[in-house]
């Protein structure tokens, strides 16, 4: 696939918690072919601490009004002033970068997410849905506060919370939901903090379906050429950003 | 009309625009955002005579205005290069050199003899500055009896193009230049990166694995085009500027300062279109400036 | 309650946090926005046996997260030090030490022996790395034979803290701070600046009279913590770390390489109350981490 | 006079041409008392290349609503940037520094600016007004489109244009224009372009009167403590941020 660089520019801003935001960001052309997993590399030039680009998992595409939408989380300075970008900021994004998540046809499909590693999920869940797949989203946040942006998972299947507080849907981890216990899948996939696809994987395992886990190492560039975001594999260290970010479990030496 | 190109010795470039080692891949990965032929040069990946890991994860951390990494020379040998990798790239429309690097003398001399063999390679960088693996090289760079002795030697088994990349972790950088140019380089390049350290103090670790790694991008353009105006009085072979080089302005700054070429580095990975946005500003100022010849702003510096 | 107290041998700092010579001034141009007993303490400008103009206007270029200076040593010298500004700032509630320059070695003793006189003077730091007059000290700090050389002769008539400032320009800065220890330095402080150039492409002109100067701020930071790092694993002295330190958090990362104390430079001039929001900060990071003594950070960078 | 660290908030912004601008900044307190020839020190914390602060004059004080006005001329990262703060954003701001123009009593002054060397003067001439003096003022500048803000100074005197291109006032460069033939003054004042202020320079010794000039050398602290904003008088060299930037050409090397 081809990759680009162009200005985008920033049609909405919709604060969702004091630490999570999303992006509408819209190309002045058509929207190349994008895939669920992908991400995109994005310019952060209104602060004079950050250098480098940061890497950001495409959270949706309306392909219609030549939109991606980003869901960030504010970490450090690079992510707290992308959230002060105003309406009608100019963006420069390199992208679509990096593979994507494989999609099976008509199996009941498991996607598991913490903290920001929802991001991909939505898009994932559209690209299920639409090949015939039954989709199970779990979401797991510390508390209630952070469950946001739920809505937009259910026109694709279902959409199943935990908190690690109790506040909303099931306490604890997303691995420790019932219906992992109560039900069978044929393909799980994850994203989000390390120890939580640790244990995705594990769950995986033990039930003996695939598992793809999308990683975050980081990135200089974002399209191969420095070789600096490489994760250990069962075939040599490889680039997350064009080897990943998506990768099967089978493949990884966890 | 202005003229761009240049002369390293007997390596015609269409114009002082390259890529540096390290930080443009095989060209390949650029290919969707540039016309590579529209390059004075590209310097691939630096090659060793063996297939090498590099470094464990983490090999990289941002730093201001600038990033280190730690990087260790990952490549699959010289020989995957020749058979795998050459024919792919041997037809680019630029001219492509290879950096090599080694840790003992035999390696650098090898490698860089298999290399001579290959056709359409005018020339290659010797790397002797590479801060990154034990046996990186950096050793030899940093004093003039070792640079003097891999020079020598590669020099007996390489007939083309051979520029010497030198290190800027050294006291009297002019001398070092020197010493190799008495051994028979073509070029100097300069500057690979400075030695530099990060330590997340949260987790009081180093964001290394390597715990030091190699210091680039615009915070050391003020050092490296220091040492290319050192480097250029004292020597009389072609110098090659790097370090830093973000935009037209600061490649024109290396050329006053005495750089007959330039090359782009971290900066590619910001703006993948840069190395060709920057020539075609070195263009705009010359004809701002009603320069004809960009020969003749090598080493124009204005000093009164 | 935290322990921010350090010791530089006998030498007692109420927290680690000192200034920078030359980018400070006396002290008293910040006293309107500090109150300088917060400091551990303060390092007054570069002072030499004789009156020195500096060099000529300009002095100064910005670079990316940093600065260029070409200063070069103006002050009045030591005798005006000793008389006029000596009974202005010996009352501070901190430790006031005085920067020493020189270009041959007799200037560097005579004026540390009048210094050694003064009462309220506890130490001095020795500068053997400024690189920006042609006797400025930085030819002795870019060889181990020079800089034992000054140290010992300095070591003979000065009595008090004697710190030793290193030069970052040099290919092996521990080699030289064990030189200086070998010579009875009390401790070393680095890094000094870099140096640098910069051009104005338009004009073709150095932005600095001097065409060269030292470059400081965070562009150095990565180079800086490296440097502090191989040298407190190389002596047996104190090491006072400095370069390009902004925050709290940069200032920890020094502790953890080794420092065991810093100096904030070209901060100040961003942020005049840069110094003691350090030290508030470092307090808070240590109440955050239960850290009940600052001694515990020194060196505790994690390896693994 | 004791200096300040303070946050201001940007209150009003006026664009005057595609290359001036006006800021009004308001600080949260009241502000000390400010003199004219002062200036701030601000930092640029929405432009990635900017590190040092950048001094600017103060072109007017309104005690009453705690608000410095700002004069702007975009020259490169550092003022471009300025000109995109919002309304609401914070600047930091180190000040009142430097020394001020000298304020003689009931006498014949006469004021040239040139570029953006404007900006000290509007504030000098309300000073010279209310100590009585009769104040001419002359910008000058390269044609009518630049010819901004010249409304402000009405109220404290005479205010003439000189362009180079003749499209207002009389034509050719401010010390040209014919009422330094016509009429004498006392003290001259200028700020501006340094070869505008050594024809001013040469125009006051020719007639003998008293000049001050205001210098803009670059600096990186602006409070006295880096040395790097010298200028070489008859004394050596003074800081140009706390001995001056006013200076009386009589004591530079001019
Ligand atoms: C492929 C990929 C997809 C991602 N998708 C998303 C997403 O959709 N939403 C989201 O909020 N975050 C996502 N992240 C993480 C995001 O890139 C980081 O949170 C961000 O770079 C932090 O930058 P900062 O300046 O705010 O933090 P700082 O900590 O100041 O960043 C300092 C440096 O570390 C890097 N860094 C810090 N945290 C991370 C991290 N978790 N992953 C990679 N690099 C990091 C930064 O890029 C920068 O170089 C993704 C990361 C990768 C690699
Ligand atoms: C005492 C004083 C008062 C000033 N008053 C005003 C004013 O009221 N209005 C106004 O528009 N400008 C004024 N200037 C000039 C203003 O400071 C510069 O235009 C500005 O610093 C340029 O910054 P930049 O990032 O836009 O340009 P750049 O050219 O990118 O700046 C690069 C560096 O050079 C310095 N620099 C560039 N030009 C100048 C200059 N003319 N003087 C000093 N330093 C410079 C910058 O501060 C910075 O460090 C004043 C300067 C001084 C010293
Ligand atoms: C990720 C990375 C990898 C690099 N790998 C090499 C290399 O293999 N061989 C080499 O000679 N230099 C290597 N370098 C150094 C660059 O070629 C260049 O000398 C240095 O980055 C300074 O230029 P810059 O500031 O423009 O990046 C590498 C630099 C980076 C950032
Ligand atoms: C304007 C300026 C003047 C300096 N003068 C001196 C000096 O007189 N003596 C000295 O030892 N170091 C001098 N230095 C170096 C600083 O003390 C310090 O070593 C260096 O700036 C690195 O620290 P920083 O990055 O925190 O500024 C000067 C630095 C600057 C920026
Ligand atoms: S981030 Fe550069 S290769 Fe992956
Ligand atoms: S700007 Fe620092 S002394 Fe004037």
């Amino acid at each position: 696939m081809k990759k680009l660089i162009q200005d985008f520019e920033l049609v909405k801003y919709e604060e969702l918690n004091c630490e999570h935001f999303v992006l509408d960001i819209k190309a002045n052309e058509p929207l190349p072919e994008i895939l669920p997993g992908q991400f995109v590399n994005v310019r952060v030039d209104n602060n004079n601490s950050v250098f480098l680009r940061r890497p950001l998992s495409i959270h949706n595409v309306d392909y219609d009004r030549n939109v991606i939408q980003l869901f960030v989380k504010r970490i450090g300075e690079g992510t707290k002033s992308l959230g002060k970008l105003k309406i009608g900021d100019k963006l420069s994004v390199v992208y679509p970068l990096g593979n994507s998540y494989s999609i099976p046809k008509n199996a009941k499909t498991l996607l598991i997410g913490g903290g920001c590693g929802v991001a991909p999920l939505l898009y994932l869940s559209k690209f299920l849905h639409e090949a015939g797949n039954e989709v199970t989203t779990i979401l797991g946040v510390r508390s209630s506060y952070d469950a946001v942006g739920l809505k937009a998972y259910e026109p694709y299947g279902r959409i199943l919370v935990t908190t690690e507080d109790g506040s909303q849907g099931e306490k604890g981890y997303p691995t420790q939901h019932s219906v992992l216990e109560n039900e069978s899948f044929d393909y799980s996939f994850t994203c989000g903090p390390e120890p939580m696809m640790k244990a995705v994987a594990a769950y995986s395992e033990s039930k003996g379906i695939s598992c793809e886990v999308s990683l975050e190492n980081t990135m200089a560039c974002g399209f191969g050429a420095c070789l600096c975001c490489v994760t250990d594999t069962k075939k040599g260290n490889k680039c997350v950003c064009t080897e990943g970010p998506v990768f099967n479990i089978k493949d990884l030496k966890w | 009309m202005v003229n761009l190109e240049v002369k390293l010795k007997d390596l015609v470039l269409k114009n002082p625009v390259m890529t540096a080692s390290g930080t443009f891949g095989f060209g390949e990965e650029f290919a969707d955002f540039i016309d590579l032929s529209d390059l004075g040069g590209i310097i691939v990946k630096g090659t060793t005579r063996h297939h090498r890991e590099g470094n464990p994860y983490p090999r990289m951390a941002e730093t201001p205005s600038g990033m280190l990494n730690a990087v260790g020379l990952q490549n699959k040998g010289v020989e995957n290069f020749c058979q795998d990798i050459y024919p792919r790239i041997k037809d680019y429309q630029t001219n492509v050199m290879v950096n090599v690097s080694g840790s003992v003398i035999e390696d650098y001399v090898e490698t860089a003899a298999m290399i001579n063999e290959l056709e359409h390679i005018p020339g290659i960088e010797l790397n002797i500055s590479c801060p990154n693996v034990k046996e990186g090289g950096m050793a030899f760079g940093t004093s003039c009896a070792s640079a003097e002795e891999v020079v020598r030697a590669v020099r007996q088994v390489y007939k083309k193009h051979l520029m010497v990349k030198l290190s800027p972790n050294v006291t009297d950088i002019a001398s070092i230049a020197k010493a190799v140019e008495g051994q028979g380089a073509d070029s100097v390049s300069l500057i690979n990166t400075l030695l530099g350290m990060a330590i997340d103090a949260e987790t009081r670790k180093p964001l290394l694995s390597t715990v030091t790694g190699g210091l680039s991008g615009p915070c050391v353009k003020p050092v490296a085009l220091r040492m290319v105006w050192q480097v250029a009085q004292a020597v009389k072979i072609p110098v090659v500027g790097l370090g830093g080089i973000m935009n037209a302005k600061d490649a024109i700054e290396f050329i006053l300062a005495g750089a007959t070429a330039i090359q782009i580095g971290t900066a590619n990975f910001i703006d993948p279109q840069v190395s060709v946005k920057i020539v075609e500003g070195i263009k705009e100022y010359m004809i701002r400036h009603q320069v004809s010849d960009i020969n003749d702003l090598i080493g124009a510096i204005n000093l009164k």
